[in-house]
């Protein structure tokens, strides 16, 4: 199994969630992160004093798949996500060595 | 450094400034007979007869009562009355709206620090003022100086005036503001209004002051304040037997006793407090906008009691609630809507974008500097002195990233500045019930720049010696620890938000 | 466990109360001729002539006008009635302000529900109200017996009498509130005044029951309540011809009527309700602070309405706009900037920390315990009610952690506790219009402990009563899985913030 | 498609209408000498003499007057001058509330420009209202076709009349409601209180523009539209000389020219401006509903200044505050009462939950539906109109989903349609001063729907010109980039919450 | 060395948490997330508009352990977690290649 | 590839990250995290409830870097992190198995 991380552009949520529930991705976990990287972020000015605002709000997705399913997650997220502009995000692959399902105990690829 | 420099020369120019003020000064208690002419109506160029009126009882007239006694003998007019209760309301709801003004400004972890620097005023000064601050300020003249009130009214004695104890009859003294008409009020009524200006006075320094003082050394400043500084500048400018009421300087709503003094005032306080940790290169923006926009529409709202409730001392007006309060009301509306957008404007220009930060503070500004001119200028006048108004508070505001002192939330950008410039401008426009330097009275002009030194110098010289006290005994400032914690939880164990 | 021993002894001290209450009851039904003296005025201690003033069209005096026709011709006084119209939008404005203060001490996920409980008030007691419960509480008595209005006034009749129903024509029945004076103000703003009062009163009870009751069966309550508690005892106490009224029972702007009465039917609620799901040991901050301290403040604006409002039933002024206003509206301000330091000391003394919503609590806490004194106690007497208002009220609060029932947002702790202190401490402090304990009238305070201990039976025998039936049949709560969701999603089906 | 479709059978049918309403303006014209006589109180449906007062100085009567001179000389009531001023504020305030009420609908990326259509038009409306607006719509009649005024008023000239220019003594020229009695306010106060109606009639409007218009076009379109249709909306309605005050067109304060006018313009707006990129899939909760609570409570509190000061104008009535006012301020409470009622019930039933902010939009629809009302209906009408409020709008905004296009925070479904509704109700209930259908007064009913029409189709009109104008040269709309980003960040540079 | 990631219910979090505690866990570091899963979310209504809201507020706990408590730690977080309804949440075990506490520079299983 | 995540406190991340930013790194993820240790909470106090704030706000970092710069980013980190007072955090290193850069699809270290 491999958990799956990806670093995408808030407004591109829905899509991504769709296009990956289309492909039989049930679950998601998702949180709110701010990116630093190579899109570089906005001036605020309050009264006079100016404040670079230099991270960025994205969104971090987290899937647990089973290793057959990877390639199909990555290209899914690839392509709903991207617009093609810079900030676009990315994804990381971590193997996952065991998965419990709380509520009945299963574990492996049965518990995601 | 540069702010040092910088202080250091205001301070010389003030104490320059004081010896003219000091030789007039003198001037005037010779001329202190002549005085008393200043009251009769023809001649009077500025606010009335606070104390005169008091003796409401005209069988016994206080001895020691320092003006003419009124022509004619005061009746209750309900409708001004009505009008003063409301302005009393009014300006309490200013508190809050500072509160809010204030406390969206700050980072979260000093919310409610900031709230309760609003709050706790009203706590402090509610019952300093009822105790002592009232007759300090309001009370017959001690010595005859025209300095401070005497202690005659303690606990607002003597606005209750007992007929039968068994029963509980009494009868109320009245404020009667124009001698030649019966129209009065109750003086209680006048009494409460006063003290919403006394809270929020000092209230407004605090701005100054955020995310980085101590609240124990905070409270006993407010009470000093309030008693050294306030009580006798209130005495000052608008007791018939003050020395600047005499001399004829023109303070409609408080240019001068209020957002000059604290404005001042909170220069001074800076120079011991210091910056916050972090400052100017740390992100230090406001933590909730609505609730500063919110601030301003409250701050608003209070301001028509204050400037247009204000005619209750209107020359040559037995009205509170008449001609002169509308006037009043009319400059609010416009001169803040004018500088509300002057501001914008300016902003739009210098730095590329119209905030909304900006046209709220605009609106403050406008407030501020047509508060002494209220009742004085017409609505055109009122215009161009909004338009100013926003422009130079916001070049008020730039000063600050200039000389990199740290007034968190530019109590004198906008107060001590704005405050000066609409006091110096009443003596330029005025023509309502006095005449201004445009009206062709250069002397106006001359009476209100001693008024702005001599308030100038006494509240920062008075605010110095207290902060440096304070200073030197409680401290002023939290530990550097509890400053990057935030004040919430190490002065008040309490968070703003949980959610 | 406790809770319930608590409540037993409570209730036996109130039904031993019951005893003498009934006996004076009979006594006073006797002494009816005599009381009709009562409302002259040398010798009434309290408030006025809510029905007597009636009659506006003096040719056609209601017949059954229970008390005496006044002695001149009511003449509508401009400014009265702009006081009045002011105090009832300020009394509106209350209702928003406890939203915000009730609704920024919940957990997020209730914030809505809780400001819910106050709104949705306005609206049923709103027409309730107009159509029911003026007539109710200010109808002309229904048998006689001081208990109850009667239905004459049923959608406020009568307040707009038709002279020409072809044009349009109408004129307007008047409120004048002391009949040797012709000063009076549209009944219709009296009804108005009156309506505010009863909308907030049920609102106050919701704070003992956030974050649990069930929305549906809060509504019936809302309706319930004011009809069976709130309807009466405002007769009892303000109507001239109120059982309590006559006694001579002080209650200037609703000590009784509105913090007693809702702080008890707070508590005899939360005995069937129950705790919270998680209370005490689960983590239940305040979501909101800054919302809270605006709640604050609005309460704080809005008060002057409410207690300075009600000079318009003072005895012996004929004038609502007056030197009677002005006195409440000053120990309004007075009370609670003491009780708010008050507060805020003990629980820096107690507790090692002075937190914002213990002053704001603190406030509070002295505006509810003025209330009752509010036009008959002077300054100096207002700060010691302020001083004792904060330190008793801060007790109350504690006495919730020692006996473990859960009274969310201390109804009972605040306006319970406060309110009953409040009427008591009338009975000691009133010296103006009135006379108490340390002016010699021991009397007073006797009549005083009277009221407090009918209006407190009445209102915890019927509230527990209501408060059963409705479990019975609808059920208090929320499912325990829902109140773990919030009452926002499961009762609303909406969340507070999306941010 | 459905919604152009729609927008075209609504100009079929206004166009249909405008024919009538020709032929009657032209009939009207030619019986202008008849219609002086439409001022005597016997005859005069509706408002007042708002110019017809304006001669003060009764030795100096403007040779353009339009309307009859006063039968009395007026004098100055403080007690309506209070109430006036008072009023004035609460409408003041009403801009903030609706800051608060559209801000917190609004996604919170969106928050500070939302806030900002409100509080920029305090700005630019505060400032074009003294400079010119008030002479458009309240000066003498232009041209004596009742369309606008002209500019004699220019910078509220005339409000002061100066007396003696050397010491500044000026009188104030006084705004008589009622020639026949001399109660009179200060034509400076009628004139700021009129000053409130002209900013929030344009904000109102920005509900339909939330999350996308260009901050600069929006400032452009306050300024035009409050030039070219509020203004002589104002005029043809509330001025003596204009064509539908004439007719007898009821409008106590303002259904017609505020709520019709802003909710049909916001119509027009949308054609050209289009939806929010994601609408109507995409998640758009409202971000902060305590702060739109908040708003509603404000609106509501505002209200009584908007709808029981328009006493001010009402026939046959010397007194601001007296039984009028009294009876505008039972209609303000009791129909947004019942509407917040409806709503919440009608929700209930319908979708299954009662919202908050459904209760909160009832609120405000039973606010907007009574004000053309306020002043002409008896308790029990207000209560039924309130009723139906809810109700309608409910309707009003279900038609959004209908149809698809996208008034954001449905400045249309509540204003444009309960504005239509209440200002036609008028027709049907008014018994107060003026009689409608249910007094047998068919032609009331008829000239509602006149006025109706008529300022529908010139609102809706001059807003598509404008608009399209705006499109062509500015353009409407933020890129879409920015309209994801939020405007907040794009066009102020600015972020509402740092928390 | 794992790193285990438990997504459970809100409400859970002071019970777990305490668990925990209880067999010498003291370092954890929990976040808010948002979980889309098998449970479902509920609708909400504004004005009209409905919305659905589909995720679950979740909260998600890190715990770095040295091998040996994996299984006790695992068990303890599902007997705490569990209310037996869907939604209770998952576990996710990963290697951990090192730990390190900045304050001291200790490394591995000391640092944790 | 590695994947550093380090816990810190929430002064110190403007100095960690231009600290980071010094030595080359340009992409990171960040959060905001509540974390339990042996720093302990304060309390607080609403009208006589006292409530144990047993959490602190802590700061996650997430960064994923090429397996040579990992000595170098902890290093960093630790100095620019440390207060040298209890709760300065932790650093974790986890492998990770492949990253990808969604708008271009390009992958492993260039990716990064
Ligand atoms: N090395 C990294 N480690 C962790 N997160 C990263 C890294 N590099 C980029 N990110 C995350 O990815 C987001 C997008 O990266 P950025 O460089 O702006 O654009 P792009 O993905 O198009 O190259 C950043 O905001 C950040 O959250
Ligand atoms: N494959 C997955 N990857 C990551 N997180 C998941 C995955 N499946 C479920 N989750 C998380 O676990 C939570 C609970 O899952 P859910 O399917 O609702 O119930 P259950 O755990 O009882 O099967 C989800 O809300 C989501 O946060
Ligand atoms: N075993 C652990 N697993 C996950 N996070 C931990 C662990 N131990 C500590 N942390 C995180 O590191 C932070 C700091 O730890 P703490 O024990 O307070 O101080 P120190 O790092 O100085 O030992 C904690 O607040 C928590 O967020």
């Amino acid at each position: 199994m491999k958990l799956i991380e990806a670093i995408i552009k808030p407004f591109k949520l829905d899509e991504v969630k769709d296009a990956l529930n289309a492909i039989g991705i049930e679950g998601i976990t998702v949180s709110e992160v701010k990116g630093f990287g190579r899109q570089k972020g906005h001036t605020e000015l309050y009264r006079g004093a100016e404040y670079v605002v230099d991270f960025i709000p994205k969104i971090k997705m987290e899937i647990a798949v089973s290793d057959d399913l990877v390639a199909k997650v990555v290209e899914t997220i690839q392509n709903s996500a991207k617009t093609g502009r810079i900030g676009d995000g990315k994804i990381f692959i971590i193997s996952l060595e065991e998965a419990i399902r709380i509520r009945t105990g299963e574990n492996g690829t049965d518990a995601i | 450094m540069k702010l040092k420099l910088y202080l250091a020369s205001i301070m010389l120019v003030i104490l320059a400034g004081l010896i003219p003020i000091a030789a007039m000064a003198e001037e005037t208690k010779e001329a202190a007979p002549a005085a008393t002419a200043v009251t009769t109506p023809a001649a009077t160029p500025a606010a009335p007869a606070a104390g005169a009126a008091k003796p409401a009882d005209a069988a016994a007239p206080a001895a020691a009562a320092p003006a003419t006694p009124p022509d004619v003998k005061p009746v209750l007019n309900t409708g001004d009355t009505a009008w003063m209760l409301v302005s009393s309301a009014l300006v309490l709801l200013m508190i809050p709206g500072l509160a809010l003004f204030y406390g969206g400004m700050v980072r979260q972890k000093n919310v409610l620090s900031t709230f309760m620097h609003s709050f706790v005023a009203m706590g402090i000064v509610g019952v300093q003022w009822a105790v002592i601050g009232y007759s300090l300020s309001f009370g017959p003249d001690m010595g005859h100086m025209g300095l401070i009130g005497d202690f005659s009214k303690f606990m607002l004695n003597g606005l209750i005036i007992m007929k039968d104890a068994a029963s509980g009859t009494v009868e109320w003294a009245l404020f009667q503001n124009y001698t030649k008409e019966p129209g009065a009020i109750p003086e209680l009524v006048f009494a409460m209004y006063q003290a919403m200006f006394a809270i929020i006075t000092v209230a407004l320094i605090s701005g100054a002051m955020a995310e980085r003082v101590k609240f124990s050394t905070y409270c006993v400043f407010v009470l000093l304040w309030t008693t050294l500084v306030y009580d006798p500048l209130a005495h000052w400018v608008w007791m018939t037997d003050g020395w600047l009421f005499k001399k004829g300087a023109l303070d409609f709503a408080g240019g001068t006793v209020v957002h000059l003094s604290s404005g001042i005032s909170a220069l001074a306080f800076l120079i011991f407090l210091g910056k916050r940790h972090g400052f100017p290169n740390e992100r230090m923006a406001p933590h909730n906008l609505p609730l500063t926009l919110l601030g301003v529409g409250l701050l608003w709202f209070g301001w028509f009691g204050f400037n247009a409730g204000s005619a209750i001392v209107g020359v040559n007006t037995s009205d509170a609630a008449g001609g002169l309060a509308g006037l009043a009301f009319a400059t609010t509306t416009i001169a803040p809507a004018a500088a509300g957008l002057s501001w914008m404007i300016a902003e739009w220009i210098h730095s590329g974008k119209p905030s909304a930060l900006g046209f709220g503070s605009g609106v403050v500004a406008g407030l501020v500097v047509i508060t002494p001119a209220a009742g004085f200028v017409q609505p055109g006048a009122a215009l161009l002195m909004g338009i100013m108004a926003g422009l130079v508070c916001y070049g008020g505001i730039l000063l600050k990233a200039k000389l990199k002192y740290d007034d968190s939330l530019d109590a004198f950008g906008v107060h001590g500045i704005g405050g000066t410039f609409g006091a110096i401008m009443t003596g330029v426009f005025a023509t309502v019930g006095a005449t201004g330097l445009l009206a062709g009275n250069f002397k106006q002009l001359m009476i209100q720049l001693i008024a702005v030194v001599a308030a100038g110098a006494y509240a920062f010289i008075v605010t110095l010696i207290i902060a440096f006290i304070l200073d030197k005994t409680m401290g002023l400032r939290v530990d550097k620890e509890d400053e990057i914690m935030g004040l919430d939880q190490t002065q008040h164990s309490e968070s703003g938000y949980n959610m």
